[in-house]
């Protein structure tokens, strides 16, 4: 109980300053939402990657159902409930619809983990990645035939309600929500699917439960993503949808760190600031880029992080080291 | 009708050959390495480029581009192998992953870079003859890369399973370290493999630079990633399963896209593929080995 | 009173018949030994009781419910636990985590109370860990109990093992050559840890083992399997002495067998 | 040395993040995005080559109002995102007064709410979806809407070729094909003909046999493709293997000398809609196309010549305007009732979009000529 | 004929040998015994440097193998029966057989070896065509067994090879090897079931957490009390 009331009182902090994130540079802020939005995609497929050992590429699918269904309901249903509850000030009732709308979103992409994941999580490796993609191009192609959401003409017109705030805030959920499963007893029986899958059957782990739960989860909070995404770019577009979205995401947690949530947020932080710190190279910049993730895995094969943690203790236990360095200088 | 059914068909296995002839490079670095080398499309465009400028600039006839183009190519495969896999080779095999992955946006970046985006005329050593039968209608250039595509499958085949070269390269894949101990020098026979898989990818680049008369440097994503299907569904690592994998993916886009509609063809395909895959979930021709325990 | 009844089991992969027909029982607190040949299916047994592999034909019958069908995990929840002939420890989990895992079903809090941390996930969670240091204290791994599995030597990850498969609290223990690789000191240990473990934990114990030092010393009751068939069962001594045990699998000279 | 390396990263991470613009005294700063690199990159390096030229020509003549135009290009790499984060880069960090670029519809459907709410114009040559300039009065455009070209070319098939029947194969994943296509389908039918085929493709196909075979086998009078000359070429040759001999028609995607190259023979025949003719007698023509052809070593298509024309169309307003602010520029650029670029001479209606007429090319013995103008 | 000198690996922080000393005279038999996790594996894996040695040279005649890569020590005429077999599964027995002799150009040489192999192992001879990885347990260190002799091998390193073997055939494979080391062979072996390594060893050492504690001639080693007790069940 302690704890809650400690990471409540975190969370308002953290939104807190979120908020005044919105006085920076909007280019600065805008960065900062797009970091946000990837850690949020990152540590959910660390979930299903990292932790339970499913090699999946298909997120951007689920990112895609997720953000195109909260985005037509803003669009078609939006106004039809914010007039419903004309009571209240139109401010709090479009954030009120906005994280309905969000949720319903991320639910949807859920229930499709579960349909996609009930049969296709039996495939093992590879075989399962490419199930996985095909998923992912499957609902691509549906969205450019859908005409409702503007096929391969985008969907435009979606009101812009994502800010810091909300992206502090879902991301905050995410990282909690995984963070606890992770440590609890079905945490590590996710865990040790990744690890064994025989023994851990043979130790009453049932696997295909826990497999479908992670992959769920973490299509839920891709879908969160894809709500998010949308409803701040104002426009969504099923070419944001490509495979090679889902192998950002795979880039952004291996280079944090498989099976490390804030490596997944340290490794959406390297590949959302890269690209625009290179813009100055121009010509060279994706040359660089590309070099940059080359040589990252060279030198730390097992990702930035590998799979520990950030925490209060190692992050105080960093700053005793320096300070005894620094020390040692004078 | 009947007519239409086999000209489709035609067609299909006009573009499975053409899968099947990048998915077999794939496969053979995949059997050997257990890397996916999403870098493989990459190194066909890479072939494809070679060999337009050899044929092109340098002028060289047809067969004697081909080759160059597959030498080249080779030596860039063996290069990429020794800079930015192999100091991997104990690495989790995802991080190799993501390395095959940053080689293939360098390739393409570099060759952006260097020759621009602009899609460019492949030089037009062999004029396309139309041959009719009946009025079914097939081409010499479909002629040729179906042939090239089963020559070299049956090549490959015999260099892997008949050939000391090929004992050491399966052995290197079951085994890394005992096959040390016998005396395999791994180094050579993986950038034996490379070498080998390059040329593969870049004799594709040129016959299909020839067959569709145009390259440019992100041409190796689509055809890449489709092989990789078309690999996994015939079983990956096993050579004549990329070729039927490869057939397969052609010929069902093909008939989807001619009987069902050319809209969904990709979702239809994926769908095929799929649940072939639940079905046989170690690809058509993957051994099921139930894990002994 | 019978724990396990085994009816006609058949197995096959391929053309190769590795289980034939086989029955046999297992009573309550009994150490019942199989033993035979390379490949004459053994371990196929276990992963026939297991659930890792459907039989062909036949029935397992634990505390008078036919099994067949069932998935592993579920197995395991009813009681019957296992080791493996190649140990599958989870590597790079802490030698405690293993332990906990295997307490999964046990002792259990609902997702939500983990999210929410609720009094239920710190009550399950310290009573995984005590239980689970219990566990480890009686194998004589506490001390090591933060260490990464794979850093064990290799006769300890064998008791982790058996610790393991202890902790999901099984009424059956099925324990697949786990003497392999060690010396003959170290294999008359594993008898006495054997017959503790039977006493402490009341559970039935089913063994395959090489060792005829183990298998001669601590089972009343042997089964030989060849080519997938019982060719002979009974105590020790007649196992022993029948002359097509010692033609198939024991060789004229039985060394090390003590008494 | 992995130490190094590691500092060298991070270094360079820091370093380029903090390097701030180059303040040159005197410049109007104009911004440029474009997909250089990515799926569509021949789209964006055409685009940003007639961006270039434009602005290189107004700096030979000594600027705009005085100053040197400077033009400041970001790649998207057709990413959504990568194209709001460089709009809001440009305008945040490098103070453009205008954005020249938006090559496709959805991009330019990102960049205009930024621009619009920052009050920086942009001008957008390609971005062919009517929604593109219902953002705001920021936005403006000069090339025309998808739907008028498709309805140009339904009205030449019907009328001109006397088609009665046409099939139509169309990039499911382009918008701009789309809406082509759509436009075509409705006028067809609505005048009289008949759509006997419906297939498309994805971009960036190179196998088109399946549904020329099923075209094929049902005999249209006319074949719409409104694609881009890269999918043109190849489509039109296995046509013409396939033994498909009517005439095939496009839309401003096939101009580019490519498409003669790729398939020079198959498109013997074939018509297309465009801005401009290369063998228009008009002067301005004439020294773009060589201007260009000698910059850049190959001709220009007509995404190289719209953006120029965009690029033409944002100078002549700031030099309107008198000023480099944004909001005095985007006032002049809605008064100018008339541009004349490249790609014709053009009005603007209410909503800044641009009247203008289409003509119809044949290509014919291996070169582009001049068939007939519609005007709309 | 093979010396190694204070030799020193660890495993990160596991020291796993902490300053060995073994010597090996050309056609001995000899036996290296001590409890789980001694070091025995690392000793054997360490003469084809396939461990982080970390100090100390290993001589096989004048060459030192702490220098050369593991392909080349196998040119040597070394030739290792590891832990666990290591078949290759996916290969056919004969496929394996030949992967012995990768380093033998002679045709006439193979064929001798296949000869004495599948007179040694009649069973190898019938499973010709059968993949390595369905053959059982004792066929397998049959075939790992085979494999080592295909190639001429002057010394011969065998890691336990009797574990998880039925008693039967544990006698089966030590007449084999006590063959094999007639026709000249030297052998190195590893081995817990030690009354086994006994009755065909020349010379053991003993090993205990990474050193070597006791050495002499077989006779010696087993009449010592310790020695008996935790390993001969005397
Ligand atoms: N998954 C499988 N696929 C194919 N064959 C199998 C499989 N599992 C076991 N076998 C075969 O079944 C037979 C029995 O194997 P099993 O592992 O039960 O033998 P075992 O009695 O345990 O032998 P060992 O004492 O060597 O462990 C062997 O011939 C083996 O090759
Ligand atoms: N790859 C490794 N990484 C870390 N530690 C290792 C590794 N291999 C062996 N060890 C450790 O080194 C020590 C010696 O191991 P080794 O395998 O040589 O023993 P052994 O005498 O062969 O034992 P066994 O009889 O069990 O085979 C052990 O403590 C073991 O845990
Ligand atoms: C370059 C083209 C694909 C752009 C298209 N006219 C559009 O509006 O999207
Ligand atoms: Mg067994
Ligand atoms: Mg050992």
């Amino acid at each position: 109980m302690r704890k809650n009331v400690f990471i409540i009182i975190v969370l308002i902090l953290l939104l807190i300053l979120a908020k005044f994130s919105q006085g920076l540079n909007p280019y600065f802020y805008q960065v900062l939402i797009f970091w946000g939005i990837n850690s949020i995609l990152a540590m959910s497929l660390n979930l299903i990657n990292g932790f339970t050992g499913q090699f999946s590429i298909g997120h951007a699918g689920f990112m895609a159902a997720g953000g195109y269904l909260s985005a037509a309901l803003t669009v078609y249903h939006g106004d039809k409930i914010i007039k419903l509850l004309s009571f209240m000030p139109e401010s709090i009732s479009k954030n009120i619809v906005f994280f309905i709308f969000l949720i319903i979103g991320g639910l949807f992409s859920a229930l499709l983990g579960v349909i996609i994941g009930i049969p296709t999580l039996r495939l093992k490796g590879d075989y399962l990645a490419i199930a996985t993609l095909g998923f992912g191009e499957i609902i691509r192609v549906i969205i450019y035939n859908m005409d409702v959401v503007g096929g391969a003409r985008g969907f435009p017109g979606i009101p812009q309600l994502t800010n810091s705030v909300w992206v502090m805030f879902w991301a905050f959920i995410c990282f909690i929500t995984l963070y606890r499963i992770i440590n609890s007893s079905h945490g590590r029986a996710i865990i040790s699917i990744r690890e064994d899958e025989t023994a851990s059957e043979a130790m009453g782990v049932n696997t295909t439960y826990y497999k479908v739960l992670a992959f769920s989860i973490g299509a839920f909070f891709a879908g969160i993503a894809g709500g998010l995404f949308g409803h701040y770019l104002m426009l969504l577009h099923p070419a944001s949808f490509t495979f090679m979205r889902s192998v950002e995401v795979l880039l952004m947690i291996v280079l944090g760190g498989l099976g490390s949530l804030t490596g997944s947020i340290i490794g959406a932080f390297v590949l959302t600031v890269l690209p625009e710190a290179l813009r100055g190279f121009s010509g060279l910049r994706l040359v660089i880029y590309s070099l940059t993730l080359i040589i990252l895995m060279l030198i730390r094969p097992t990702g930035l992080m590998g799979n520990r943690e950030i925490s209060f203790g190692n992050i105080m236990s960093i700053v005793k080291k320096l300070n005894r360095r620094t020390g040692n200088i004078k | 009708m009947l007519e239409n059914i086999l000209q489709q068909i035609i067609n299909g296995i006009s573009l499975g050959s053409i899968y099947a002839l990048i998915a077999l490079g794939y496969t053979m670095v995949y059997g050997i390495l257990r890397l996916i080398n999403f870098a493989h499309g990459d190194i066909y465009m890479l072939g494809a480029f070679i060999g337009f400028f050899a044929l092109g600039s340098w002028d060289m006839p047809f067969a004697i581009g081909l080759i160059v183009a597959m030498l080249l190519t080779a030596i860039i495969g063996i290069l990429v192998e020794k800079l930015a896999y192999k100091p991997l080779r104990n690495a989790p095999r995802i991080s190799l992953l993501i390395t095959a992955i940053g080689v293939s946006f360098l390739l393409e970046n570099i060759m952006v870079l260097l020759v621009g985006a602009t899609p460019r005329a492949f030089p037009q050593k062999i004029p396309t003859e139309v041959y009719l039968i009946g009025n079914i209608i097939v081409t010499n250039k479909q002629i040729i890369i179906l042939s090239v595509s089963i020559f070299l499958m049956l090549f490959l085949q015999f260099v892997v399973n008949k050939t000391k070269i090929g004992r050491a390269m399966r052995a290197v894949s079951q085994d890394k370290e005992m096959a040390q101990m016998l005396g395999v020098n791994i180094d050579n026979v993986i950038s034996f493999t490379f070498a080998l898989g390059s040329a593969l990818a870049a004799a594709g680049g040129v016959l299909v630079g020839m067959y569709f008369n145009k390259i440019e440097p992100y041409m190796g994503i689509m055809p890449g990633l489709k092989a990789f299907v078309a690999a996994v569904l015939g079983g990956i690592g096993i050579i004549p399963g990329a070729m039927l994998g490869g057939f397969i993916m052609g010929i069902a886009e093909v008939l989807v896209s001619a009987f069902i509609s050319s809209t969904i063809r990709d979702a239809i395909a994926f769908i095929i593929l799929i649940v072939i895959l639940l079905v046989k979930p170690t690809g058509i021709l993957g051994k099921y080995m139930r894990e002994k325990v | 009173m019978k724990v396990l009844e085994v009816k006609n089991l058949s197995c096959a992969f391929g053309g190769l018949m590795a289980v034939s027909d086989l029955s046999f029982d297992l009573y309550k607190n009994e150490i019942l030994g199989i033993i035979g040949p390379n490949g004459a299916g053994k371990t196929t047994v276990f992963n026939l009781i297991t659930g890792f592999y459907l039989p062909l034909k036949g029935e397992i019958i634990f505390n008078g419910k036919n099994i067949v069908g069932l998935k592993p995990y579920q197995i395991t929840r009813l009681g019957i636990a296992r080791t493996f002939q190649n140990p599958r420890l989870f590597k790079k989990l802490s030698v405690i985590e293993n332990v906990m895992i295997a307490m999964h079903k046990v002792y259990n809090a609902h997702l939500s109370d983990a999210l929410f941390l609720n009094k239920r996930y710190y009550k399950e969670e310290s009573l995984q860990r005590e239980k689970a240091e219990e566990i480890l204290d009686f194998f004589g791994l506490y001390r090591r109990k933060d260490d990464f599995a794979e850093n064990l030597p290799y006769g300890e990850q064998r008791k982790l093992e058996i610790a393991r498969a202890l902790a999901t609290n099984p009424s059956l223990l099925l324990l697949d050559e786990p003497a392999a690789g060690m010396n003959l000191n170290e294999s008359l240990e594993l008898v006495d840890l054997i017959a503790t473990i039977r006493d402490k934990f009341g559970v039935t114990i089913l063994l395959i083992e090489h060792h005829m030092e183990v298998v001669m010393n601590i089972c009343k009751r042997i089964i030989v399997l060849d080519f997938g068939m019982k060719i002979a069962e009974g105590d020790p001594e007649k196992v022993r002495n029948d002359p097509r045990v010692i033609e198939a699998y024991l060789g004229k000279e039985v060394k090390g067998v003590i008494h | 040395m992995k130490r190094f390396v590691k500092i060298l990263i991070i270094a360079l991470v820091i370093f380029s993040l903090f390097v701030l613009p180059l303040q040159a005294a005197g410049t109007i700063k104009i911004g440029g995005i474009f997909p250089i690199t990515g799926p569509v990159a021949t789209f964006g390096i055409s685009c940003a080559n007639g961006a270039k030229m434009a602005v290189e020509e107004a700096n030979a003549k000594g600027g705009v109002l005085g100053s040197k135009i400077e033009l400041i290009i970001e790649d998207d790499q057709y990413k959504l995102e990568e194209a709001a984060n460089a709009a809001r880069k440009l305008i945040e960090r490098d103070k453009v007064v205008a954005i020249v670029g938006g090559v496709t519809s959805s991009e330019a459907l990102t960049i205009g709410p930024i621009a619009q709410s920052s009050k920086v114009v942009l001008v957008t040559g390609t971005a062919t979806n009517p929604k593109v300039t219902q953002v705001g009065d920021f936005i403006f455009r000069v090339c025309f809407l998808d739907d008028f070209q498709g309805e140009v070319m339904a009205n030449f098939a019907y009328k001109n070729l006397k088609a009665k029947t046409a099939a139509v194969l169309t990039a499911v994943t382009s918008d701009y094909s789309k809406g082509l296509a759509d436009a075509f389908k409705k006028k067809f039918t609505a005048i009289g003909g008949k759509i006997v085929a419906d297939e498309s493709y994805s971009e960036g196909d190179t196998d088109f046999r399946a549904q020329l075979t099923k075209i094929k086998a049902l005999k249209p009078d006319f074949v719409f493709v409104p694609g881009y000359y890269s999918d043109v070429a190849p489509i039109l040759n296995q046509a013409r293997e396939l033994g498909i001999t009517v005439p095939f028609g496009g839309g401003d995607g096939w101009d580019s000398p490519e498409l003669l190259k790729q398939a020079a023979k198959a498109a013997e025949g074939c018509f297309y809609s465009n801005h401009f003719t290369p063998d228009a007698k008009d002067l301005l023509v004439q020294t773009f196309v060589k201007n260009y052809t000698k910059k850049y070593g190959m001709a220009p298509d007509a995404l190289a010549a719209l953006k120029y024309d965009a690029m033409k169309f944002l100078l002549e307003g700031i030099k309107k305007a008198g000023s480099a602010d944004p909001v005095k520029i985007k006032e002049a650029l809605a008064s100018m009732k008339t541009f004349r670029g490249v790609t014709g001479s053009m009005t603007f209606d209410a909503n800044r979009n641009p009247i203008k007429s289409a003509f119809i090319l044949q290509i014919k013995d291996g070169k582009v000529v001049y068939y007939t103008t519609v005007k709309p | 004929m093979l010396s190694i000198r204070d030799l020193h690996v660890y495993y990160g922080g596991i020291k796993a040998l902490q300053g060995i000393d073994i010597d090996v005279k050309e056609g001995e038999v000899v036996a290296l015994i001590g409890a789980n996790g001694a070091g025995k594996t690392t000793t054997l894996r360490s003469i084809f440097r396939l461990t982080p040695i970390v100090k100390g040279d290993i001589f096989f005649y004048e060459i030192n193998l702490t220098k050369i890569p593991t392909h080349r020590i196998a040119s040597l005429g070394i030739a290792h029966v590891p832990e666990g077999r290591r078949v290759f599964p996916d290969m056919t027995v004969k496929e394996n057989l030949e992967m012995g002799a990768f380093l033998v150009k002679d045709k006439t040489t193979i064929k001798n070896n296949f000869d004495f192999v599948y007179s040694l192992f009649p069973r190898l001879k019938e499973r010709e065509k059968q993949l390595a990885g369905t053959l059982s347990g004792g066929e397998q260190q049959m075939l790992a067994i085979g494999r080592a002799l295909m190639s001429n091998a002057r010394l011969l390193l065998l890691d336990e090879p009797s574990m998880g073997l039925a008693p039967l055939l544990v006698q089966e494979i030590f007449s084999v090897l006590r063959k094999i080391n007639e026709e000249k062979r030297t052998l190195l072996l590893v081995e817990q079931n030690a009354n086994m390594a006994f009755s065909i060893a020349h010379r053991v050492y003993v090993m205990e957490t990474g050193r070597i504690v006791l050495s002499g001639t077989t006779q010696e080693v087993a009449s010592n009390d310790a020695i008996k007790k935790a390993y001969l069940g005397g």
